[in-house]
């Protein structure tokens, strides 16, 4: 009890729902900045019933005085506007006894979230939202919940003032009005939540969402080229980049399809621009025959796929990391790339520019494993470093004699003559070929370019970045992406039971990295791996690369509900055998 | 016509040859269109490191790496996208595709229309002989219905064939011309006009392919030129498309239709303009 | 076809055929070594060797002239294929010997044809003059190769004959 | 020495080289047909040089008294019509000192050849050829080698009958007396590589490549729709499966491309047709979005994949074991399926039928890995047994109140309704879904479709078709597909030696059989992994799914070289401390 | 035109439909596309369990399960495919494919032409909103390239539109129509004589997208009439199309081209024979 009072007032969790035209995705923003704008941490996620418009959403949120990138074991605070078709979101909003559940006055809460012993409260919303020319309840609601939490009410007016400007004052006035009114009807719960606001404010804040921030490393990593086709729930990253690009001299082009944007990114690339498509799941299997093409004439593309449950056309609005084994395995034949996972909102960024940084200096294909949690969720972070990868192709800059495309020795990364290079005319090829780029059914030809291929991947030197790793234990937790926000939870949450854990995370899923995850390993005498997939792929990519004297145990959950940090805390608790 | 002087300093058709051996059979027309490439190129005195041909997977397709140009074999049927990824990114470059009518109008059908909607200025030349040639003689969409020497298509296809002309003309096709390897010299030319016409223009090039198609050999029988001068009105385009025998040669559209030229003038970042977006004003 | 007036238009003609045997026939020869049959390429590397000697004796002959520059599809060879080349289309992997040295006869006789034809125009008599030596010159060749033809057997019915079925590749 | 002799006696290996016209894939085929009628075994395989006609090509044959299935480690016997580029062939037809080269008179054999110490022979061949009136070489060449190898002439004669009948009797009769000059010219070497034949004949025997076998089994198995795009080396099933399948009132539709060919199956066979497409890397590379959908919607459909060398459009002419990974994983998303592979060529029959009914009964799709070089090999086999595995799908068949498509419980597997049966309504779906079909994004109703569709798979009984398992000793050698035949080689000659080692060969791959593995490798101490690919896939599928105490050794080539029995012998002694 | 009594025992179009709600935007034109099929099953008196619809992905691909008959809701942009497949083996079953202009004309472009000129027995709806609905708003290839709107397009896709009518009629298809949403009966009558009618039928149906183009809703106010009755000659209707304003409803095209019915009747076979092949007669 008192445990939970401690937690709450460093991060507290919050979900409005509301059926379509009850505003609550905008409001949760709207509280997402203002927090923000007051200093605080947290993440915005959403969900909603399968209707095009007008059905039942949620947006859940945390706010938080430190950095958070996943939900809470539970919610503080469900706040609904009206509880139509609400138990949709039972399983996505688990409570406690210590949440309360807020709804209009009269209006029964689904016994799906009162069982969960809640304490409840009602109140007269749409009355409040009445008593003021043009009010909302969702900006009733916004008050109610600043009141709970102890979010003083400034700078949700400032916000405010600047996303209703284009409505005009008298939006402004009656919204603002709104707020403080729903703040004035907390009556005893007021506070109840309250956050330990910190005096001293962070000042570079930011609030993104992993798609922008995937977007924002593209560019900063060089990318001026973009191809792509619409897919949820990569669409929002191109949408971002399509202005983005033009800001920078750059372009998005929407393409027919998959098969056409990848292709695309090919030819761009073949003339020196560095290109990047992000698609989904469906798009990617789409994809995997001409990434073979960049693999073997050493294009150098990148690819983010935000991932989404599958398989087929699965869940498209829900997250999975189920499409790891199409990322490593997918391409045909032997066709070593590079695949790499970002573990954050904010890691959506320095990963996707590392990404484009190391297919350009190795000449090769790239494909990013983001998810619908990464890159939907909206997210208050500090702002992220800047990082000084950016695109070094080598480059056959001058005219040559006798220039081989696919000459071999050296590291591997032969110099890549652009077309207007005069004297370097080269034909790149998917065949394969001799070092000149002439097609070769030779075993000589094929083994040195299949050498060629791998060792340029293998023997490069890809630092400290290529893996999260945090904690002395003896017993080692093995996750990736998304997943690794969860257990980093449950890691706060054992030390302060006097546990640690070994955290390891992989940033570089491809090519494998077997002396540093055996260094990273050193002692460890057991390992779970924590990963939201069906078929235990990561498990088994780990056992396949990484084998070890113990065994490793799995915890394989598939989507579309996130891994709580207490999920990983039982698991632990049992496996770990604390 | 033309402005350069046979100086020696002038670039001769084999400068534009580079010195792979074609593994053609002797005998089939790409020989032929391989040489009215070069010819076109000199016509044009195109520096030919700043001409990039790009081609997917065929006998045909193999033309790059017979040219002493840049080239890109891509896969099966995906050359198109290849080519305007490279064009919208490299204006200054002339890019070029070449195929074959598998690769352009069965597997990469939906390519060949959304190109003509694009257009982007390049010129995609396909050499149709009316069969899969790679792959040992099936039946291609511009095949004959009632062709039954395909060893897929025992009794003939018995599908209404694929009209090339007629679907870049209406998918938006800027420059739409037939030749033929019987003449390539004239073949030269359409390429020479094609290249200068801006947009996307979209050369048939009746290519035979000797040895699964034999009596492709008569096509120089039957060829004949177009009755008329290009016209720039699809729908006269369209009218003379309707009484096509396939076997005109010439050009039959140069279009107005406006090029896609989006611009790109890639630049390093103002990192500081799009991160402002992000920046919380606390 | 297209009159034919001065010696500079009539050298640029003639050097046009020159080229254009020249690279036809080293094609051919490229493709008979690719497709093992060397007494074929032997004997077009022959040919592309002797008219691309001829297309450098006249380049040297035009030293100092301006020859007007003519796109390939601008010369006009009245209906005819250009003359002294042989048809792309005309080329077989099996041929022997005595086919090939057949279409070699062909196009060198449509060289004359062409080269009597000016000859026997109306334009200068210079030109004219030009015309008929080289007519005379390639007559020779066509009874060169006549003679040299006349080496080798004529094939037999089944020339073509392959057993086997031809490669696919990708 | 005298352990060649032996070997030879009963195995004799032959390469007939020559230019594109010379015939000798002609005379290879008939050599290998007259040598199926004398009662002896026997394998072809061919390479050519780049050219599509009039090209240096190969005939490779190895005729043995017992079942063959791959090449020996030395050829016999090298003969070549003319040596226009055979150079090129050195690789691929490895000579030793008992080899005998044969070539025409005054034409130098390539020093690459006579390099190997082999013994060499002149033959007037054009000269014996143009004494026959219509006679060619390559007649003269298949009487010079019955003689050597002491094959009786009279099948030959008889071949020579069937095949050019068409011809006319002039044809066989200048064939037949060219044969019998070339067998009068071999002098003293007469019988020098002679093959015991056995007097009592082989009376079933079949003349068959692995391509045409495998379309054979698609019919037996109950195939009656194949869509499909011309692809090489998988051409040759799809041709012999036309004409065939309207035999048996089915019919092979040629598509527009891969992505057609596999949805046209999903269409069949959601209408109640047993359908199958045959492909290689790159068309596969297509086809995962919708093997995926089929996955999911439960259709069955059947992919065979010809594999050839890799990555990208790669080498397509020559064999390689290297679209593995994509087969096992390329699917996004937790998208379980049935991975098989068939190891010679008679076994292509049996596996494709197999697989045809393991995909039918459990309702998913199943890739069936062969490989260019099981593909285009032709043997002469044992009529392979007829088997009971026919199409057995769980049809419901009568209208019934409140039908589940994707009921759950039991087996996983759930009877499907065909289009025509009333009451039974319901719409196919490739987004996750409620037992009824109707698409859900819940968690529970996700987890239930996946465990169904996973358990139906993991939960029957395959038998003991899942792998051929021999041998006893404590060092075993894990192999797939076309690598076993040369492993069984070594294991003889490793016999010989006394030293026996034990092979265990998955001929199902997916799902994998922890238990039956486990059994299989009770008591082995060490492994070798032998396989053809560059990146070891097989090996690290072996470790990800069947990890074991002892650490897995690999043997990973590339192709295009097909791997040789005494490559796998010295890896084995090397390795197994032999 | 029914031969059908209207006995108590006839089907009504609610019998058609099925108890799962459509997830569409109300307002959206496709529940009058739901309306129109019901209506046109029921006018032909279809069993239900004798039809089956496919679709792709995208709203308007929802539509089978909203049906009552056997569906298939397969991948974006191959739903035709699928439904030839069926078609082809299944010549018993009434076979439709229905879905979005994105899903027909973006990505399933290829199988669209393709499908024409295959001819086989089905109908094809496309339900077209010129915009991708699902994936909230980019521009598809039937919008006008000056549609600033698209998120991935902001200035408009600046590409030629593409012409449904006009590639269906090159490529081969055997009827062609085009009909609105505002007008769920002649939408009904359309489908109607489009699955009558043999061979490969496409019928686009205008269907305002309401949510992301609400302008759409003027198009009732701007849809008419076709001028004249459906021709049989392509030459006529192909000329009919050049005046096309993409707003005229009604039936084009009702051809005479022969659909592709191959032979299917499996049997087991009798494996004796397919096996004498390769049996050596030893
Ligand atoms: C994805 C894929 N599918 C199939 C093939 C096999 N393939 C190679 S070339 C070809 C057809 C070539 O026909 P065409 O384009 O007309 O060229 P041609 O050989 O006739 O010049 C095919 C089907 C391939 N390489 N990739
Ligand atoms: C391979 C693949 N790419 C992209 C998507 C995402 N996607 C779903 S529907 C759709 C477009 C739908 O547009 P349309 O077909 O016009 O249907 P509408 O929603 O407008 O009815 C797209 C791009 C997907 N599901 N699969
Ligand atoms: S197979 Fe046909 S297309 Fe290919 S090279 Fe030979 S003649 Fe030409
Ligand atoms: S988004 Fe548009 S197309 Fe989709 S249901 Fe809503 S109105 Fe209809
Ligand atoms: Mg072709
Ligand atoms: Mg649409």
């Amino acid at each position: 009890m008192e445990e939970h009072k401690d937690r709450a007032s460093s991060s507290i969790s919050i979900a409005l729902i509301g059926s379509g035209g009850a505003g609550v995705m905008t409001a949760g923003s709207m509280l997402l900045e203002a927090a923000g704008r007051a200093g605080l941490f947290g993440i915005m996620t959403r969900s909603a019933g399968p209707q095009i418009r007008g059905g039942e959403a949620a947006a859940m949120l945390r706010l938080a005085t430190f950095p958070v990138e996943s939900h809470d074991n539970e919610f503080d605070i469900l706040l609904a506007i009206d509880w139509l078709n609400a138990d949709r979101f039972r399983a996505e909003i688990p409570l406690g006894t210590q949440s309360l559940i807020i709804g209009e006055t009269d209006a029964e809460p689904p016994q799906a979230f009162t069982d969960s012993g809640a304490r409840t409260l009602e109140l007269p919303l749409k009355q409040i939202a009445r008593e003021t020319d043009g009010g909302r309840e969702n900006m009733v609601v916004l008050g109610v919940v600043c009141s709970l939490i102890g979010l003083p009410l400034e700078p949700l007016h400032q916000v405010l003032e600047s996303l209703l400007k284009r409505k005009g004052q008298a939006a402004i006035d009656s919204s603002v009005a709104c707020v403080d009114s729903g703040a004035a009807h907390t009556g005893k719960h007021q506070g109840s939540y309250q956050l330990s606001l910190s005096s001293e404010k962070q000042c570079d804040l930011w609030n993104i969402s992993g798609n922008e921030a995937a977007g924002l490393g593209a560019i900063r990593g060089g990318v001026r080229f973009v191809a792509a086709y619409p897919i949820t729930p990569a669409t929002e990253l191109l949408e971002w980049m399509a202005p983005a690009l033009e800001q920078v001299g750059g372009i998005l082009v929407q393409a027919e399809d998959e098969l056409a944007s990848v292709n695309q990114l090919i030819g761009a690339s073949f003339g020196g621009t560095p290109s990047l498509t992000a698609t989904s799941g469906p798009g990617l299997a789409l994809m995997t025959e001409s990434i073979g093409l960049a693999v073997a004439s050493e294009t150098p593309i990148v690819v983010v796929d935000v991932m989404r449950g599958g398989p087929s056309t699965g869940i498209p609005t829900k997250s999975e990391q189920s499409d790891l084994n199409i990322a490593i395995y997918g391409l045909h034949g032997d066709a070593p790339h590079l695949v790499l996972a970002p573990m954050s909102v904010a890691d959506c960024l320095f990963t996707t520019q590392w990404a484009i940084h190391l297919a350009e200096k190795l000449q090769t294909a790239a494909i990013v494993l983001s998810d619908q949690n990464l890159g939907q969720t909206r997210a208050i972070i500090e702002r992220p470093a800047d990082v000084a990868f950016v695109s070094g192709r080598s480059i056959q800059e001058t005219p040559m004699e006798g220039y081989q495309r696919y000459a071999v020795g050296g590291n591997g990364v032969s110099p890549m003559a652009l077309p207007g290079t005069a004297g370097c005319q080269y034909t790149a090829d998917g065949l394969e070929h001799a070092p000149s780029g002439i097609p070769s059914s030779r075993a000589e030809d094929h083994r040195q370019q299949l050498d060629k291929r791998r060792d340029k991947l293998v023997n490069h030197d890809y630092g400290d970045h290529w893996a999260l790793i945090e904690g002395e234990g003896e017993f080692a937790v093995i996750t990736w992406g998304s997943s690794l926000a969860p257990v980093r939870e449950a890691r706060a949450m054992l030390l302060s039971d006097g546990i640690d854990i070994r955290i390891i995370a992989p940033r570089l899923l491809l090519p494998v990295q077997p002396e540093r995850m055996q260094q990273a390993l050193a002692g460890v005498t057991g390992a779970l791996v924590v990963e939201q997939s069906h078929g235990a792929q990561f498990f088994h990519y780990l056992q396949a690369f990484y084998p070890q004297k113990f065994e490793f145990m799995s915890m394989a959950q598939p989507g579309p509900l996130p891994i709580r940090p207490e999920q990983v805390v039982a698991d632990i608790k049992t496996r770990g055998k604390y | 016509m033309d402005q350069t002087s046979t100086s020696t300093a002038a670039l001769k058709p084999k400068d534009y040859k580079s010195d792979t051996k074609p593994v053609w059979c002797p005998g089939c027309g790409d020989f032929s269109v391989l040489s009215a490439f070069t010819k076109a190129m000199a016509a044009m005195q195109l520096d030919p490191e700043r001409v990039v041909v790009i081609s997917g997977i065929g006998c045909s397709s193999r033309i790059p790496a017979y040219l002493n140009v840049y080239g890109f074999h891509a896969v099966h049927g995906r050359a198109l996208p290849v080519g305007i990824g490279l064009k919208i990114t490299r204006p200054d470059l002339t890019v070029m595709v070449a195929g074959g009518d598998g690769d352009g109008f069965s597997i990469g059908g939906n390519h060949f229309m959304q190109a003509c909607r694009r257009n982007v200025d390049m010129t995609y030349v396909v050499m149709d002989n009316q069969v899969y040639g790679m792959t040992k003689g099936q039946a291609s969409p511009t095949t004959e219905p009632d062709w039954e020497r395909g060893k897929l298509t025992p009794h003939g296809t018995r599908i209404n064939p694929f009209y090339p002309l007629v679907i870049a003309l209406a998918s938006g096709a800027n420059f739409i011309a037939r030749a033929s390897s019987n003449d390539p010299n004239g073949a030269a030319r359409v390429i020479t006009e094609a290249v200068q016409h801006p947009g996307f223009s979209f050369v048939q090039i009746l290519s035979p392919c000797i040895t699964f198609r034999p009596e492709q050999r008569d096509w120089k029988k039957i060829v004949h030129p177009a009755p008329v001068v290009a016209t720039a009105d699809p729908a006269v385009a369209a009218r003379r498309l309707m009484t096509d025998d396939n076997f005109f040669i010439g050009t039959l559209f140069k279009g107005e239709r406006v090029p896609f030229t989006p611009e790109f003038e890639p630049r390093a970042e103002s990192a500081h303009e799009l991160e402002t977006a992000f920046r919380m004003s606390a | 076809m297209k009159t034919i007036n001065t010696c500079a238009e009539f050298l640029a003609y003639a050097l046009a055929i020159e080229e254009e045997a020249t690279e036809r026939y080293t094609v051919f020869a490229e493709q008979m070594e690719t497709t093992n049959n060397p007494e074929v390429a032997a004997l077009f590397r022959e040919m592309a060797r002797l008219e691309s000697e001829h297309a450098h004796r006249l380049e040297v002959a035009a030293e100092g002239e301006s020859l007007p520059a003519i796109d390939p599809w601008e010369l006009d060879f009245g209906d005819e294929d250009p003359p002294e080349a042989v048809d792309y289309s005309a080329t077989h992997y099996l041929m022997t010997p005595y086919q090939a040295l057949t279409l070699v006869l062909k196009a060198e006789q449509r060289a004359v044809d062409f080269f009597q034809r000016v000859a026997e125009g109306n334009g200068n008599d210079d030109m004219k003059q030009l015309a008929a030596e080289y007519a005379a010159e390639e007559r020779e060749h066509v009874e060169k190769v006549a003679k040299w033809r006349n080496r080798y057997p004529p094939p037999d019915d089944n020339w073509d004959d392959d057993p086997d079925p031809p490669n696919e590749l990708e």
